[in-house]
């Protein structure tokens, strides 16, 4: 049998929030910190993304990440990677974490365990080449690998949109943004009005100026039909990107790999206009359809959920200070809804001080910070460059009042 | 809320429940059943898939089963839809020189009442199986040993049954049963309403206590927890069921000479490949009430045991695990029977382990049972008699 | 031509199609756990986790008020790729 | 020679440092970075089937990229079946996609 380890805090998911939770809480003597990970390095998706900032500076994951683990180390917390959690059971004084690599005993245990993809069918999506966009950007900013070539990409979001940039950066030539089928297995934005409503709601970030200044304006005004309509088949440039609001990816043909896409016109609701398809080189495609929580391991552990459509699916119910309902089990990051790096960062660093807190450690210091720290992650919400939907903050008290019912 | 009526009123829509519908409709009765979840919601989809003789005591135990694979060989003829039959046989492997003497003495046995059992050396299993232990003794098969997707066989028995009038009421459930002065059945009470009618089977499995306590009857019938593990796709490892031989030791007086967690959670192998490319690797036996959660000791106990005949497997993936609650009885044979003090209630219930292989007879001799006909074979030590002391006694 | 070819893939791991799922709804698997039983849809190497949704969703269009028969975050240990042997402990 | 896939100058992540190492894959001897998940080394060397599929023998490659789909599993000798977006490569290692095998059930033989 393989040995159990032992660990005060055990951290599940070493990227932005779980790095920065451990990083936060200091290293007491007395106090085991460890965090462990699937993928074979830390960071998690810090690692594939950069940004430009409002002041024109590139905000670099890699950097971030770097220097996360850099304070991790030097706060003496254990960082494993390559190991898989594949299940966790509670006992009564802690939990038992099973893993790849044995069992972790611990008594504090956090899931940092992020988001996941949501799967878009399309005619042949299953030849190699055929890749969700988060693939696409970990092959690309995580170990400097182009895809491909020549990609398409397939679905209108705030991911798809940051991630093509970044690909167009990488020296990779997009041939074009365009909408999924509407077919009984598509979600929402699947025409050219959703997805004109989506971009309207991405204010700052939104890739055309005109999306940009007139977002706000757009919305109240309902326009959104209206730019639909106006939206030139053949696309406009934003951000460099061949954005396609009027063109649908039909199928993806290859024999034993991708060699071509069959793209279509579509109607402003979405419906294909026939004799317009047709056929373009490329030898990738990558899937955009969106986030949701990775929440299995709270699943599994019995947690409450909430479906909150505003934060990416089903949400283990946790309070403001990230406490799931189950003993000394908290939760940070994208598994409490989907939001940007920088957001998980200051929940890592809100579970740390809300984990201390209970502990005890530093009664009489730990109160003023938790506070601080759950106002700290307002106040990176309301200042994020990417803003991931408008009715966060609602959506989040929903969660934190089904918290109170439930204790 | 609405009334209707029925010749016969089945409670439970799992492979007893549906293999009684089945054979009820064939006959021409007006036929209900009433399910509180889906079809083989239950334990009929969280077990594997035989029908087997090969661990049945040799007389009235393997009788019925070998009735019940001539039943289910032609169910494959009479059902509207697959159901993945194979008739392969199953075999029976020995660890130490001990085993095959019992083994040995196991199939004369069963050889002087006829059935086709063989010994098989160390030679025959090396061949058969090139992924089997090399310290493996050899064993013992039962050629008729049958196998089927047993939740395919419960949804084509529904199917079938569904076609020849009988109606499923699922997501329905029992709340009484209704008796008129006399003391005789008149009606089962559910959550959608009334239905009126003079039969009631009780074919809700590991539930079957609480319905017969409804009539006031009492029968011994407890939930035992059993785990299956489930491969990922893999290159063939064999293509029919295996079984380890010591958990019949128990049969011949003698302990198995197994690990504490093994004995205490009743592990033993069993391997059954699917048509799926993959294969269930079981199992395991527990009272621990009506707890469905899995638990991890046990399926690293049968992780281990199937490794242990299999090395190879160390290196397999596991696809998932489930649990499943059968409902077992003291002397471990099914009560299939009338019940004289409620005249028009029916028990089709306790087959714990051997539900799959025990369906098909036990829908037909109920189906002849309530319509007045003579069974196929005679169903007079399934009567729920036999457990009436025991029951005083509790 | 709102339904563009249903013909493809929707599980990837068990090669499952709109069409098969189709046609066991004709048949009568009205429920996901019963397309999932008939199909084999979510019964792979990836445990739903890709196309459980996608079903579900299928279902939910197909029929209103379909009764989707699962749990939507019912999960059993292992959840990640474990072999026998890692599971068993031995390594 | 197609041009390699790799980013050697990356305008905003710069370079990698990692140790160029040699590795087979169906028995062709192949270079790529220590350290790097399989499925990467193999795309920078434009190799994208990782797997057929078992009954079907359709060609899979890479599609979430962090574990979750399953669709890259590969051949690692001495390990059984690994994810390549996960298993980090070594020195040497001795790689085969994932192969169509025969249905000893259903009797479906070719593979």
């Amino acid at each position: 049998m393989s040995e159990v380890q032992q660990t005060d805090l055990l951290i599940v998911g070493a990227g932005p929030a779980g790095l920065s939770a451990a990083a936060t809480i200091s290293a007491d003597r007395d106090f085991r910190v460890m965090v462990i990970d699937e993928f074979p390095e830390p960071g998690g998706r810090l690692l594939g993304q950069f940004h430009e900032e409002r002041n024109h500076s590139w905000w670099i994951g890699k950097i971030v990440a770097a220097d996360l683990i850099i304070q991790n180390t030097l706060a003496g917390v254990m960082i494993q990677c390559g190991v898989s959690v594949y299940g966790l059971e509670l006992l009564p004084d802690g939990w038992r974490v099973l893993t790849s690599k044995g069992d972790i005993r611990t008594k504090y245990l956090l899931l940092a365990t992020g988001a996941a993809e949501v799967p878009m069918p399309i005619s042949g999506w299953t030849l190699p080449g055929v890749m969700s966009i988060g693939a696409a950007q970990v092959m690309a900013n995580v170990h400097q690998v182009k895809p491909g070539e020549r990609g398409y990409i397939v679905g209108v979001n705030v991911l798809s949109l940051a991630i093509a940039k970044e690909l167009v950066v990488a020296g990779i030539e997009i041939e074009g943004i365009a909408l999924p089928p509407d077919d009984l297995f598509a979600m929402e934005e699947t025409n050219p009005v959703a997805a004109i409503e989506l971009l309207t709601r991405l204010s700052d970030a939104a890739p055309a100026p005109w999306m940009r200044w007139g977002g706000k304006l757009a919305q109240k005004m309902k326009l959104s039909r209206l730019i639909a309509s106006c939206f030139p088949k053949k696309g406009v440039k934003v951000w460099d990107l061949p954005l396609q609001l009027r063109t649908a990816l039909v199928s993806i043909q290859g024999v034993d790999q991708v060699e071509s896409v069959i793209v279509a016109d579509v109607t402003r609701s979405g419906e294909i206009i026939e004799g317009s398809q047709r056929e373009i080189e490329v030898d990738f495609v990558a899937i955009a359809g969106g986030l949701y929580p990775l929440a299995e391991l709270a699943a599994l552990a019995g947690c409450p959920f909430l479906y909150v459509s505003e934060l990416g699916g089903n949400i283990p119910v946790h309070n403001e200070r990230l406490k799931t309902t189950l003993p000394n089990l908290y939760v940070a990051g994208n598994i409490t809804g989907v939001e940007g790096a920088q957001v998980a960062m200051a929940q890592g660093r809100l579970a740390a001080h809300s984990i201390s807190y209970d502990a005890g450690w530093f009664a009489c210091e730990e109160e003023p910070k938790l506070l601080d720290a759950i106002a700290e992650v307002k106040e990176v919400r309301r200042s994020a460059m990417i803003q991931f939907h408008p009715e966060i903050d609602s959506a989040r008290k929903r969660i934190y009042e089904l918290f109170e019912h439930w204790m | 809320m609405t009334t209707e009526s029925a010749d016969v009123v089945i409670i439970g829509g799992g492979i007893i429940g549906m293999a009684t519908a089945y054979y009820l409709a064939k006959l021409g009765s007006d036929v209900v059943v009433v399910e509180k979840g889906e079809i083989a919601g239950g334990t009929s989809s969280k077990c594997d898939g035989n029908i087997l003789a090969i661990d049945k005591e040799p007389g009235f135990d393997s009788q019925m089963s070998l009735e019940s694979q001539k039943l289910v060989s032609q169910l494959v003829m009479e059902l509207d839809e697959e159901f993945e039959y194979r008739a392969p046989g199953s075999i029976l492997v020995c660890e130490s020189d001990e085993e095959m003497e019992a083994a040995e003495m196991w199939v004369n046995r069963q050889k002087e009442v006829g059935l086709p059992f063989r010994m098989l050396d160390r030679g025959e299993i090396r061949s058969e199986w090139k992924y089997m232990a090399d310290d493996i003794h050899g064993g013992l098969e039962c050629a008729t040993d049958s196998t089927v997707n047993p939740v395919l066989l419960t949804y084509s028995m529904a199917v079938t049954a569904e076609r020849l009038g009988a109606r499923l009421k699922t997501h329905t459930w029992v709340t009484g049963i209704r008796l008129d002065p006399s003391g005789a059945v008149e009606g089962v009470e559910t959550s959608s309403g009334l239905i009126r009618t003079k039969h009631v089977v009780n074919a809700a499995g590991v539930w079957s206590k609480p319905i017969a306590q409804m009539v006031g009857i009492e029968i011994p019938v407890e939930p035992r927890k059993g785990h299956i593990l489930v491969s990922s796709r893999t290159e063939s490892i064999g293509t029919r069921k295996v079984m380890e031989f010591s958990y019949l030791m128990s049969k011949f007086g003698k302990e198995r000479k197994v690990d504490q967690l093994t004995e205490q959670y009743g592990v033993a192998l069993v391997f059954e490949p699917t048509a799926s490319q993959n294969f269930l690797i079981g199992s395991s036996r527990e009272f621990v009430g009506f707890d469905m959660k899995i638990n991890v000791d046990v399926i690293r106990c049968i992780a281990r045991r199937a490794i242990r005949f299999f090395p190879v497997m160390k290196d397999i993936p596991v696809l998932r695990s489930y649990c499943g609650l059968r409902p077992w009885t003291p002397d471990h044979l099914p009560i299939v029977s009338r019940v004289e003090e409620v005249p028009g209630f029916y028990i089709a219930a306790g087959h714990e382990g051997d539900g799959i292989s025990l369906a098909a007879i036990t829908g037909k001799v109920m189906s002849e049972c309530i319509t007045g006909q003579e069974t196929t074979i005679s169903i007079e030590p399934l009567h729920y008699n036999r457990f009436k002391k025991e029951a005083g006694k509790r | 031509m709102r339904h563009v070819n249903e013909g493809y893939i929707v599980c990837r791991c068990e090669e499952v199609t709109g069409k098969q799922l189709e046609d066991a709804y004709l048949l009568g698997a009205i429920t996901s756990r019963q397309l999932k039983m008939k199909t084999r849809a979510t019964m792979g190497a990836c445990q739903g986790r890709v196309c459980r949704q996608l079903v579900n969703l299928w279902l939910s269009k197909k029929d209103q008020c379909a009764d989707k028969g699962v749990e939507p975050l019912s999960y059993r240990t292992p959840i990640r790729l474990v072999t026998f042997g890692e599971l068993a402990g031995e390594e | 020679m197609r041009k390699s896939l790799r980013i050697n100058h990356h305008p905003l992540l710069g370079e990698m440092d990692k140790k160029v190492i040699s590795f087979t894959y169906n028995g062709e001897k192949l270079q790529g970075l220590e350290g790097e998940p399989i499925a990467v080394a193999l795309l920078a060397n434009h190799i994208r089937i990782l797997r057929r599929h078992e009954e079907s023998g359709s060609a899979r490659g890479l599609y979430c990229g962090i574990g979750h789909c399953m669709e890259c599993r590969v051949e690692l000798l001495g390990k059984g079946q690994v994810r390549a977006c996960l298993t980090p490569l070594k020195e040497g290692m001795e790689i085969r996609e994932g192969s169509r095998l025969p249905n000893a059930i259903t009797g479906r033989v070719d593979s």
